[in-house]
């Protein structure tokens, strides 16, 4: 949530100067996408800057994820279904869990029910959120964020998970306009809860628009609860942004054989994010 | 008769087992492979429903993840994930949820989380929940599709991600789920269904080909059989071309 | 909710067949609508069709729910704001109140975040809603329906309110096609709400479609959720249909001196509701 | 200097305290005419919000009803109302609330429920509390709007619906109400504030003409009063101007 009594409009900043201000060590930060939009050159740009300790929250931790992991950004991670989607597993994130390396990594666990309501309880400024879920799981025993709560009226027993508010919230949309307001279409996931959740946000746009078309599904955000919009076309891949690009499928394919190893990933880092391929992004993305 | 995989039995028997103009919740990979052979076969008029929030979808093609674009384009209504998992799932809307597992055990329960050590050092550590609790809690019925093999048909899980019926019959009540339970367990060798006194997951069909011996082999507790066990009806011609081409679609998009 | 286990697709039915089938006596019954697309001429048909003892749902109960009570139709109201919006009082709805007058009225009052709630609890399946609400008003002692409810994480007391899950939920739209989904757009209320949270529903349409067009903000029902449509152009008159028609704002004058009186009110029933006027709406809603 | 009414007055009074780019949650009647003619002199990036869901309306006309076409045609996003209520309100999100009512007491407490006798044999049955409550909790600061007289200016409310102060200063944090409470309650005679220590409403302000008798002969307790109130500044040409171009489109809109 906005912090009280400061007002503020959305400033359009480079992405390395929104990192730079927006995020620090330590921080809990969510970048969210349900296999659309998700906020690839984001997650890229925070290893850049070598955060560490982040508390990262996402429902499907997918490539860029393993990617801050491997990178040891992360101490935690908070999450409901961790894999390289269509392709299998995540090996910096396995390797994390199982043998610390490159730092050890606490997981809090949930259910997508559960992460959804959870973003919604941040979103409506709630402490935590009521859901039919987990029941009868082992969740329950390993992850001490889901407790068990009474219906007031019925005596019914449901499940109760606190809210989440990200100090960071991240997310990729296709256009803003000039004043900083976002509009985003086709699958939206969470992301409008996670804006509205979060302490600061930063949203990556593929264009920033002259003005912004009503279109049908569209989500809006007005720039009033947006604290930064960087441009960063393609800021997405490799995964999709409806009206723009496709999912590059073959990218996750390759992810694979490079997550499973630590030298080539540490390679791929050194190359694809601390080389030359990341001076091409931080160009892109200037004004 | 074309010659067919043990999958592609698997997938048929899947498909066959949604009844036209029902609502249904799809995970990627075989459900939604089945979900769409039906929807060009016997169920034209199956509601998909994917948890990325698209209601109604309708693709010309294999989606290859759970929110491709084609999903939303050709969705009655695309919602939030919120709203999909609170307005449409939780209250008991939808009729039928489709799960995998990387284990099961005689009552349905799935496992997906860990397998092996424990939990916080786990031999294999799989992708997690997802989606998978609440839709084994909620959906008015469950399928389950999966391969048999001794290594995932346990007869302990090494953990409870998503709940079929417990230790037994009644424990879905005692949990307060609200839906019916797994009614099917579609397997390569055949199909199990629950026995009406216990829930425990019984063999009730065969595939074409297939043995009871071979399915008890395949299996890590003492397979339940009933008395005659029927034999599946083999992939029908239209179904053989129809999944083929869905098929195609999907290594046609992974280019 | 659909009940469990019936497996159907929205009929295409007339109004009056409509509401013969699907609302009885002493039902549930909610007719929403927030200031745009009030299912007037459903209700008006609840009248014609002499239903009694319902208890009548809606947040901004107005000229129909007036109509509704003058009617004799109600024994209960529940509601967070009842008035003539611009113009006044709900005469009628205040002499059942002071003079239980032409029936007793029974009324359950709460605010509009927790009505809202209470439609967003009964769509989810959730027997409760939890919100920051009513903390120091009078309505708690009054209300038997709020309550108070602690964070099992945070400690903190927030406001309880139990769903709503009406026997029968009317909405006004703009569109259905033929097989029944529904569209609607411009301010949309709590109508999806509405329809999800009840066991049978209705909607009212301007008209039906070969094919709906998506539009901007649109908020689509599919037919499998929808137990009946029935085309009444005008239906939501005198309040409006963006696209179709705008409010009628006489008309909300003109019913004050109306709902002022008796003997008036009496004599529009007789006219507008069981006579000739009526005739006109049945006739207009024919296919 | 052209010729204005005390309720001119309080419109322009109410106008002026909306700062530019505040969010501002605006009910019917004065508080949108007060919105729009800020919106229209110092404050163009006013953005309005009406509980019926619309976000960052910008209606070319005065709206009649917090539903009108007008609003969610020109705003940035229309959602739904439980939206409204919970994301956008609840959170404490909107800068300033509007409020007026039929009863208003020393701390700003609020009501517009029922007038006489008791609750359920009332001697006049209002409207009720609509988004009133919540407002009143959750918005960072609130505006009271009213018109003086001993009526509505009461020592005892007969109906709390909406809480200002509550019995005096700390009760809105012992009541977890997260808003900082009515800043100003602006009336047809003078503005009032709440005092620093006690949180009871003080006469600061008086509009030009007004006396601080006549105040005090309008209230239905022993006001306090500053010990110099200001005098507004009267209703400037273009304040005027602007303001009966305004309500000149709603009497149109009326016809």
């Amino acid at each position: 949530m906005r912090t009280q009594g400061v007002v503020g409009l959305a400033r359009i900043l480079r992405l390395d100067e929104a990192v730079a201000e927006l995020v620090h060590d330590g921080d809990t930060v969510a970048l969210e996408g349900f296999t659309h939009l998700i906020p690839v050159a984001a997650g890229q740009e925070i290893i850049r800057q070598r955060r560490r300790d982040l508390t990262l929250i996402r429902m499907t931790p997918d490539i860029v994820y393993d990617q801050l992991i491997g990178a040891g950004c992360a101490r935690k991670l908070i999450f409901s279904w961790g894999g390289n989607p269509g392709v299998g597993s995540l090996h910096r994130f396995r390797d994390a869990i199982q043998n610390s390396w490159p730092v050890p990594l606490e997981i809090e666990e949930h259910s997508h029910a559960g992460m959804a309501n959870r973003y919604a309880a941040g979103a409506a400024g709630l402490p935590f959120a009521v859901l039919r879920g987990y029941a009868g799981t082992d969740l329950v025993a390993q992850t001490d964020t889901i407790k068990t709560i009474e219906c007031p009226f019925t005596g019914e027993r449901l499940a109760a998970v606190p809210a989440v508010n990200p100090d960071v919230g991240i997310i990729h949309a296709q256009q803003a306009d000039r004043a900083g307001n976002v509009q985003m279409w086709g699958i939206t996931g969470v992301q409008k809860e996670t804006v509205l959740a979060s302490a600061r946000s930063l949203v990556t746009v593929e264009e920033i628009v002259d003005e912004l078309t009503p279109r049908p599904g569209a989500v809006v955000l007005p720039n009033w609860v947006v604290t930064a919009v960087a441009e960063v076309p393609g800021g997405a891949h490799p995964s999709y942004a409806q009206g723009y690009y496709e999912r590059d499928n073959a990218y996750y394919q390759q992810w694979d054989p490079i997550g499973r190893d630590r030298e080539k990933f540490e390679n791929w880092l050194q190359t694809e994010v601390f080389g030359a391929g990341a001076q091409q992004d931080v160009e892109r993305s200037a004004r | 008769m074309t010659e067919f995989t043990s999958d592609e039995m698997m997938t048929v028997g899947a498909a066959r087992s949604l009844r036209d103009g029902a609502a249904c919740f799809v995970g990627i990979g075989l459900p939604s492979t089945a979900a769409n052979l039906a929807r060009r076969t016997h169920a034209p008029n199956l509601v998909l429903i994917y948890e990325s929030g698209t209601l109604g979808a309708k693709p010309d093609r294999l989606p290859l993840s759970i929110g491709d674009g084609v999903l939303a384009d050709t969705a009655d209504s695309v919602i939030t994930v919120p709203e999909i998992f609170n307005y449409w799932l939780q209250p008991g809307r939808i009729d039928i949820g489709f799960l995998g597992g990387a284990q099961v055990d005689r009552f349905g329960n799935i496992n997906t989380t860990v397998i092996g050590g424990d939990y916080v050092n786990p031999k294999v550590r799989l992708p997690g929940a997802g989606g998978a609790p609440e839709i084994a809690a909620s959906c008015r019925e469950v399928l389950i599709v999966m391969r048999m093999s001794p290594r995932s048909f346990v007869p302990k899980l090494d953990f409870i991600t998503s709940v079929g019926y417990g230790t037994g019959k009644g424990d879905r009540e005692k949990l307060g789920l609200r839906g019916r339970g797994p009614v099917k367990l579609i397997t390569d060798l055949g199909v199990l269904e629950p026995d009406p006194e216990t829930c425990e997951l019984t063999l009730t069909q065969l595939s074409p080909g297939a043995t009871v011996e071979q399915a008890k082999a395949a299996v890590g507790w003492p397979l339940r059989v009933v008395a005659e066990p029927t034999v599946q009806q083999a992939p029908t011609e239209e179904e053989l071309t129809v999944l083929r081409e869905l098929q195609a679609t999907i290594s046609a998009g992974a280019k």
